[in-house]
């Protein structure tokens, strides 16, 4: 009943080309990786290029952690600070070495941990302190609907801030104070017996932690959970319908989430060699939203990409606007403190108005390698196409006035109070609208895609 | 006697004082094609969010395969406001999510077309297959059930192959014309390996043509999967054409059971659909 | 124990109010557009910068206050339309976002403009004298607060209920597409909604920054996440709701920062536990707690889902 | 148009490395000029333009080189600081001067120890910026000293023994003060009753009230101005009768301008009092005077901040060191910090020998007059 000519050949140079594209995105990235190697051990240590990249990788990370809530789990949280803060601290907590805690616990008594854990244990365990967190606060919270979700995760952060710098809990978090002297991104560096630095991994080693968390992260949504993460985004209703259990893998995407962001905090502390509460406030959580924006929502790549550019642009490039700069004897108007984070912010909306599909809108590295299909298929298909939008348009039209219609009648009794009480009714009635209004919009868009793409065919055989 | 696959046990479902179905009872055997037909508004949406778990009955029962999927009776303001009957003979409160019904056996499609639209064809079937999985949370996280992947995949594909959809596989389900994705939510909802399969206005939109085509297809998908489907529908060639029985609903009232000769003798049945001169 | 808790009330009153006219603003929005709008905090804040560079500019009091309006107003209709209309078909998610970009700009804007100094807000006559009242001293703001805040809120009621636009903005908070179906001129509501909701922030500002007399950037955020708590709390789109929940989100908070000394008076403890600390963390405990036991609220209204 | 956006990106890239090369020695300031420490650090700042200004020179060896200050904004914020400091770096300066506040100072410090650049601390107060390091120099007192310093003050001078801290919930900097100052006042036999304030709070009127409540003459508030300001409104409103008792941090014309007019006992300790160096107010006002950015930042008035006069210091012992170095190598001046003096309008200026801290055993405590609205210097007091 289906019968068509592009018929079953289609599937196989799809799978083809995923091959090839997945090996040139793993060159790709390979390629990265020896850069980040060769510069470290070419170029002065001291660059602030590695500054921008070592926070890059980090913020990549947690960017990541948190497009796997929002882009691909539609589950809208604004609590990544908070679990950054707590993966920072445990993370400070477990590896201050033992005999610097005099020195940094100073208000109280050197603390009551009293050992301290090698790097890598450290930070699974600053990941599972941030997941278990969040698992306790996912039970209330993860039941409610959108934004609701966006400001109790908020607040949570928030509260969790209170607590760390409580100087009551002094003996563990430092209360107020610093935590310092711990394991940082520098440790990293291989030196030689005279101390000289022999060979330089201090941005190479956040590239991988980052790496590999980021490949998990990947893994995971590549697998059937993270198949059902996105069923549950596009819509709940249906992936309910469909056998998946909401509050399981809600809380599953919120913890694994919390779980890199907290590794992520810990990566943090260990970029900005201190920790301490203040830092990690609502202003670092919306950054952060930020960045997952700009590369797209639903974007793995894209979190990664922004991320480098938005530290580089916001920490570096775009410095020189918060000084005056003379071209020649004439001084550029305008430039002072604060300009740039004024340009910053333009520039981020301009984004979420015009390019609300950011770098990478929802295509990922291997995307970027596929052959485009649009110039490969035939005329024929194109007008059919367009006769089936026309089609669609013409049966939503229909659809529309049988609406307007209904809706007419609902009004006359009573308006919207009555279509709410007729349950049943009003909703079908709204779906309906809704549906013929996309409908619509389908049709129109297609249509007019249809239309593009027709011209372009004909205009290339002219 | 046949074995009933569902069953619904006068079920009220009320919603603040306006009750949308009222003490509707029905048995759908095995092997059944049966439709609920009647108005628009009259209930029969309602029913079908009823027996998937989407509400909760505000009284009444629904049994899948002999087991109560829902039960409740009127409770909190409910007590004082409720206008159905049976009160009383309901007392214990059982309710399962939906996505337990579906796990059940008990599958549904969406009236307004409810596909995963920024996943691919592909993609929303496997989505189906999810809660089958053998492969644990980290096992699969992993992704180290290849082997269970492979296999899904394979299966999915197939049963796209059957039902024509294959050469879009790895097209987005958004992207699909109208029909494709009404057939694709079906395939979605078979690939949950249902007992039952509740399809709601499946030929909604369709023209003549398709909608003989729609019924053949429903016939078909009924052999080969060894199913039971209930299905609302509005066109009436459809329905009568490949139901084995049928229900009517008014004002939330059953009005009519029966073969489809009987249904359309039914002058309750033509009352609701036409009006009534009244006096 | 009265006379110890009575400062406390008093000042929980004055917060709650300045609170409670930040929390109309964002309840009336949410109301329609079903938006948090998070830049609301931040108009308020632009206010105060307004109202601390007109008055610099040597303009009298019955100019500035009611030029401070006008603009803060016009704000808000702008972002409406630049940031908010666009989107008005797009995800929820983006026009929550494009919410936090705007508050982002607004901030950095006038961190620049500011150079990120805090600005001492001009005295206002009369009502930032210091009063006497139960032997307790504070500003007559204080209590001009509560009584101007219940003034405006029935005005405002009022407004919605018995004029014609008010029967729309009503309308289009029941149903959106439906209003629109039947003529309702949705932006014009959108846009009124948004001016109402700027000009009480504004009232807001001039009675919260004459009681506490400095504007820096960051001076919108809290307020602004408080009175959205508050508005939650009262049920969101319900403005009377709005108003209790931010009166008892002042007094509690208020309360709290008291506690220690309150324990203390009445004999039930004789150390400091430095309770003090969760003033604001309680606001947010008390969020989640609210939208968990009742995720509508005091006194908002069920939405029951449809498929 | 994304290919435009990456040439742009790449020109910024460029912009940067215009810079002239010609007999150029570069100081860098680490300073916040924006968040909670803003208006302190553009204050201290002020205090090396105008010293850049009184002495734009410095003779290394046998050639005059032209001091260029390199600024980078921290932002008052831990997570800001490592990329100020890396910039810094990258600019090649030879000394860093820095930061206001102490917790930026302590992130920043790692980027300047593997740089090898040494930095002077204007007025960062925690001891934990230089101790084990040797790159970390300051020429203020430290918090232990001041804690007891006010501490004294207040029990011994103004015989008060009942006394109430306010402090910032998370800020290392109040906390680390009352913490010094608890343990002092308590060991004199006073006792301390305390509430920290999360970050964000505008209403200051329970703590006042519970310190009145307490019955506490004197309310120790070591906090940041753009909270000292709200809480001597908030007191005066109050009709607070207690003194109200604060370090280095506010000493700043926004509390002038926030007491005058009433009648509240504002008490501070800090590093310069002004008179003390005729010759570098007068010039320091011509030039606020002159310059309508420099008024702004310094408040719209011309009174002259402690951390400017401790900026100004700053400026000239980094001078002294690249003279004692003879070269603008960063090693260089690093070692020969160690043995730098200098007498500032602060005061002698001396580092000891373990973790590079000023050698200082006094401060100056000063009051608000309230009717004038300026300055008024009370005692110099030490420890005993």
């Amino acid at each position: 009943m289906m019968k068509n000519t592009r018929s079953g050949s289609y599937a196989q140079p799809q799978e083809k080309t995923v091959k090839l594209s997945t090996v040139l995105s793993a060159l790709v990235i390979l390629l990265v990786y020896a850069a980040v190697f060769v510069a470290e051990q070419t170029l002065p240590s001291t660059s602030i290029l590695f500054t921008v990249l070592k926070k890059g990788a980090t913020y990549a990370l947690v960017a990541v952690s948190m497009n796997l809530l929002n882009g691909f789990t539609g589950l809208f949280s604004l609590g990544q600070a908070g679990f950054m803060l707590i993966g920072a601290y445990a993370y400070g907590i477990l590896t201050i070495p033992v005999e610097q805690r005099m020195n940094v616990y100073q208000y109280y008594d050197g603390g009551i941990v009293q050992f301290a854990l090698p790097v890598v244990p450290a930070l699974i365990i600053a990941g599972l302190c941030a997941a278990a967190f969040a698992f306790l606060i996912g039970l209330p919270v993860l039941r409610l609907k959108s934004d609701y979700l966006a400001i109790a995760t908020l607040g949570f952060a928030e509260i969790v801030r209170t607590i760390f710098q409580w100087d009551k809990l002094g003996f563990l978090t430092n209360g107020s104070n610093l935590l310092r002297e711990y394991p940082t991104f520098n440790d990293f560096n291989i030196k030689g017996a005279d101390g000289e630095v022999t060979l330089y991994l201090s941005t190479l080693v956040p590239f991988i932690i980052a790496g590999v968390c980021i490949a998990l992260i990947v893994l995971l949504l590549r697998s059937s959970y993270g198949r059902a993460f996105m069923a549950i985004r596009d819509d709940e209703i249906a992936a309910e319908a469909m056998g998946i259990n909401l509050a399981k893998h809600k809380q599953i995407a919120f913890c694994v989430s919390s779980f890199f962001a907290g590794i992520g905090g810990a990566m943090l502390a260990m970029y900005q060699n201190t920790v301490q509460a203040k830092a990690f406030t609502s202003a670092m959580t919306y950054e952060i939203l930020l960045i997952v924006v700009i590369g797209g929502i639903g974007s793995v790549t894209g979190s990664c990409i922004s991320s480098f550019l938005f530290v580089a642009c916001s920490e570096w490039w775009l410095r020189f606007l918060d000084q005056k700069q003379m071209i020649g004897n004439f001084e550029v108007p305008l430039l002072r403190n604060g300009f740039r984070l004024v340009v910053f912010s333009i520039i981020i909306m301009i984004v979420v108005l015009f390019f609300r599909q950011g770098i990478m809108g929802t295509k990922e590295l291997p995307d970027l390698f596929k052959p485009r299909r649009g110039g490969k298929k035939p005329k024929r298909s194109v007008k059919e196409k367009a006769e089936q939008a026309k089609e669609n348009a013409k049966e939503a039209l229909q659809a529309e006035e049988q609406i307007t219609l209904t809706a007419a009648e609902a009004a006359e009794t009573g308006a919207a109070v009555a279509a709410e009480a007729a349950g049943e009714e009003a909703a079908s009635l709204k779906d309906k609208a809704e549906e013929a209004k996309e409908a619509l919009k389908e049709a129109l868009a297609q249509e007019a895609a249809a239309a593009a793409e027709a011209e372009t065919v004909e205009g290339g055989e002219a | 006697m046949r074995e009933i696959v569902m069953q619904m046990d006068n079920v009220t479902m009320q919603f603040g004082g306006v009750v949308a179905v009222d003490s509707l009872s029905l048995d759908i055997y095995k092997d059944e094609i049966v439709a609920l037909i009647g108005p628009n508004g009259a209930g029969k949406t309602t029913a079908f969010n009823v027996a998937t778990g989407v509400y909760a009955p505000t009284n009444g029962r629904v049994l899948l395969r002999g087991k109560i999927i829902a039960q409740g009776h009127p409770t909190g303001k409910m007590k004082h406001m409720y206008a159905g009957t049976h009160i009383g003979e309901y007392n214990k409160l059982i309710s399962h999510t939906p996505d337990k019904i579906c796990q059940m056996g008990m599958a549904r499609t969406f009236q307004n077309i409810r596909l995963f639209k920024n996943m691919t064809v592909l993609e929303n079937v496997l989505v189906a297959r999810h809660m089958r999985l053998n492969a644990g949370f980290f096992q699969s996280a992993l992704n180290l059930n290849l082997h269970e992947e492979r296999r899904l995949r394979r299966e999915c594909s197939d049963l796209l192959d059957m039902l024509g959809l294959s050469d879009l596989m790895y097209e987005n389900a958004a992207s699909l014309p109208y029909g494709k994705q009404r057939y694709l939510e079906i395939a979605r909802a078979l690939a949950t390996d249902p007992r039952i399969l509740l399809l709601d206005e499946p030929a909604a939109g369709m023209n003549p043509q398709e909608t003989d085509e729609l019924s053949d297809f429903i016939r078909k998908i009924k052999e080969d999967f060894n199913l039971t489907v209930f299905l609302i529908e509005h066109h009436m060639n459809l329905v009568m054409d490949i139901s084995d029985r049928i229900y009517v609903l008014d004002f939330g009232k059953l009005i009519a059971e029966g073969t489809p000769e009987e249904i359309q003798k039914n002058p309750a049945v033509i009352a609701a659909y036409l009006g009534v001169e009244e006096e | 124990m009265l006379k110890t808790v009575l400062p406390y009330l008093l000042t929980g009153i004055a917060v709650g109010g300045q609170y409670a006219l930040i929390a109309i603003g964002y309840t009336m929005v949410y109301g329609i557009l079903r938006l948090i709008n998070f830049a609301h905090g931040d108009v308020f804040m632009v206010a105060g910068i307004l109202m601390v560079y007109i008055m610099a500019s040597g303009l009298p009091l019955y100019i500035s206050i009611p030029l401070v309006l006008l603009l803060t107003a016009a704000i808000g209709f702008v972002i409406e339309r630049i940031a908010y209309k666009p989107l008005r078909s797009a995800p929820r998610m983006s026009i929550m976002i494009s919410a936090i970009g705007v508050s982002y700009t607004l901030q950095n804007l006038v961190l620049y403009i500011t150079g990120g100094l805090n600005k001492s807000y001009p005295k206002i006559p009369f009502i930032s004298e210091s009063v006497s009242i139960f032997g307790v001293n504070t500003k007559m703001v204080t209590l001009i607060t509560p009584v101007l805040t219940i003034v405006l809120v029935v005005a405002l009621v009022l407004l919605i209920n018995k004029t014609k636009i008010g029967m729309a903005m009503r309308a289009v908070s029941k149903d959106f597409e439906t209003s629109q179906l039947m003529g309702i001129k949705i932006n014009n509501v959108i846009s009124v909604t948004f001016i109402i909701g700027s000009v009480l922030a504004g009232v807001g500002s001039i009675l919260y920054f004459t009681n506490y007399n400095t504007v820096i950037q960051t001076s919108g955020a809290m307020p602004g996440l408080k009175a959205f708590v508050a508005a939650v709390f009262g049920g969101i789109g319900s403005i009377p709701g709005a108003v209790v929940g931010a009166f008892i989100i002042g007094i509690c908070e208020n309360l709290i920062k008291g506690l220690d000394i309150i324990l203390f008076k009445a004999g039930l403890t004789n150390t400091s536990y430095g309770l003090a600390t969760f003033s604001d963390a309680f606001t947010f405990a008390l969020l989640i707690i609210i939208l968990i036991v009742k995720p509508t609220g005091l006194f908002g209204e069920k939405i029951t889902d449809k498929v | 148009m994304k290919k435009i956006l990456a040439i742009i990106l790449a020109m910024m890239l460029l912009i940067p490395s215009f810079a002239l090369a010609d007999d150029i020695v570069k100081i860098g300031v680490f300073e916040p000029a924006s968040g909670d420490s803003g208006a302190g650090g553009k204050q201290e700042i002020l205090g090396m333009q105008y010293a850049n200004k009184v002495q734009p020179t410095v003779m290394i060896g046998d050639t005059e080189y032209t001091v260029q200050l390199v600024y980078a904004d921290n932002a008052s914020s831990t997570d800001k600081a490592p990329s100020a400091a890396s910039e810094l770096v990258n600019q090649g300066v030879s000394v860093v001067l820095g930061s206001y506040g102490s917790g930026v100072s302590i992130a920043g410090s790692p980027l300047f120890a593997e740089a090898s650049i040494p930095a002077i601390g204007v007025s960062c107060t925690n001891p934990q910026v230089t101790a084990g390091n040797t790159h970390y120099f300051r020429i203020c007192f430290l918090d232990p000293f001041q804690g007891t310093v006010l501490a004294n003050y207040a029990y011994k001078t103004m015989g008060i023994t009942n006394a109430y801290t306010l402090g910032e919930l998370g800020n290392d900097y109040d906390q680390g003060l009352i913490k010094y100052f608890t343990e002092a006042f308590t060991a004199l036999g006073g006792t301390v009753m305390g509430d920290s304030f999360p970050n964000g709070t505008a209403d200051f009127t329970p703590y006042i009230t519970n310190a009145q409540m307490y019955g506490s003459g004197v309310v120790f508030a070591p906090c940041s101005i753009a909270y000292a300001t709200l809480i001597i409104d908030q007191a005066a409103g109050q009709n607070a009768e207690f003194a109200l008792l604060a370090g280095d941090t506010w000493d700043s014309n926004m509390v002038l301008n926030a007491a005058t007019g009433t009648n509240l006992n504002i008490l501070i300790s800090t590093f310069y009092q002004e008179g003390g160096n005729e010759e570098f107010d007068a010039g320091f006002k011509a030039w606020l005077n002159s310059d309508a950015e420099a008024m702004t930042n310094n408040g719209g008035n011309d009174i002259i901040a402690a951390v400017s006069a401790m900026g100004y210091d700053a400026y000239f012992v980094a001078l002294e060191a690249l003279k004692a170095a003879g070269s603008t190598d960063a090693k260089a001046v690093n070692d020969a910090l160690w043995a730098v003096t200098y007498d500032g309008v602060s005061g002698a200026i001396a580092f000891e020998a373990t973790n590079g801290d000023a050698v200082r055993d006094q401060a100056y405590i000063k009051t608000v007059d309230t009717a004038t609205g300026a300055w008024q210097f009370v005692a110099v007091q030490g420890i005993e």
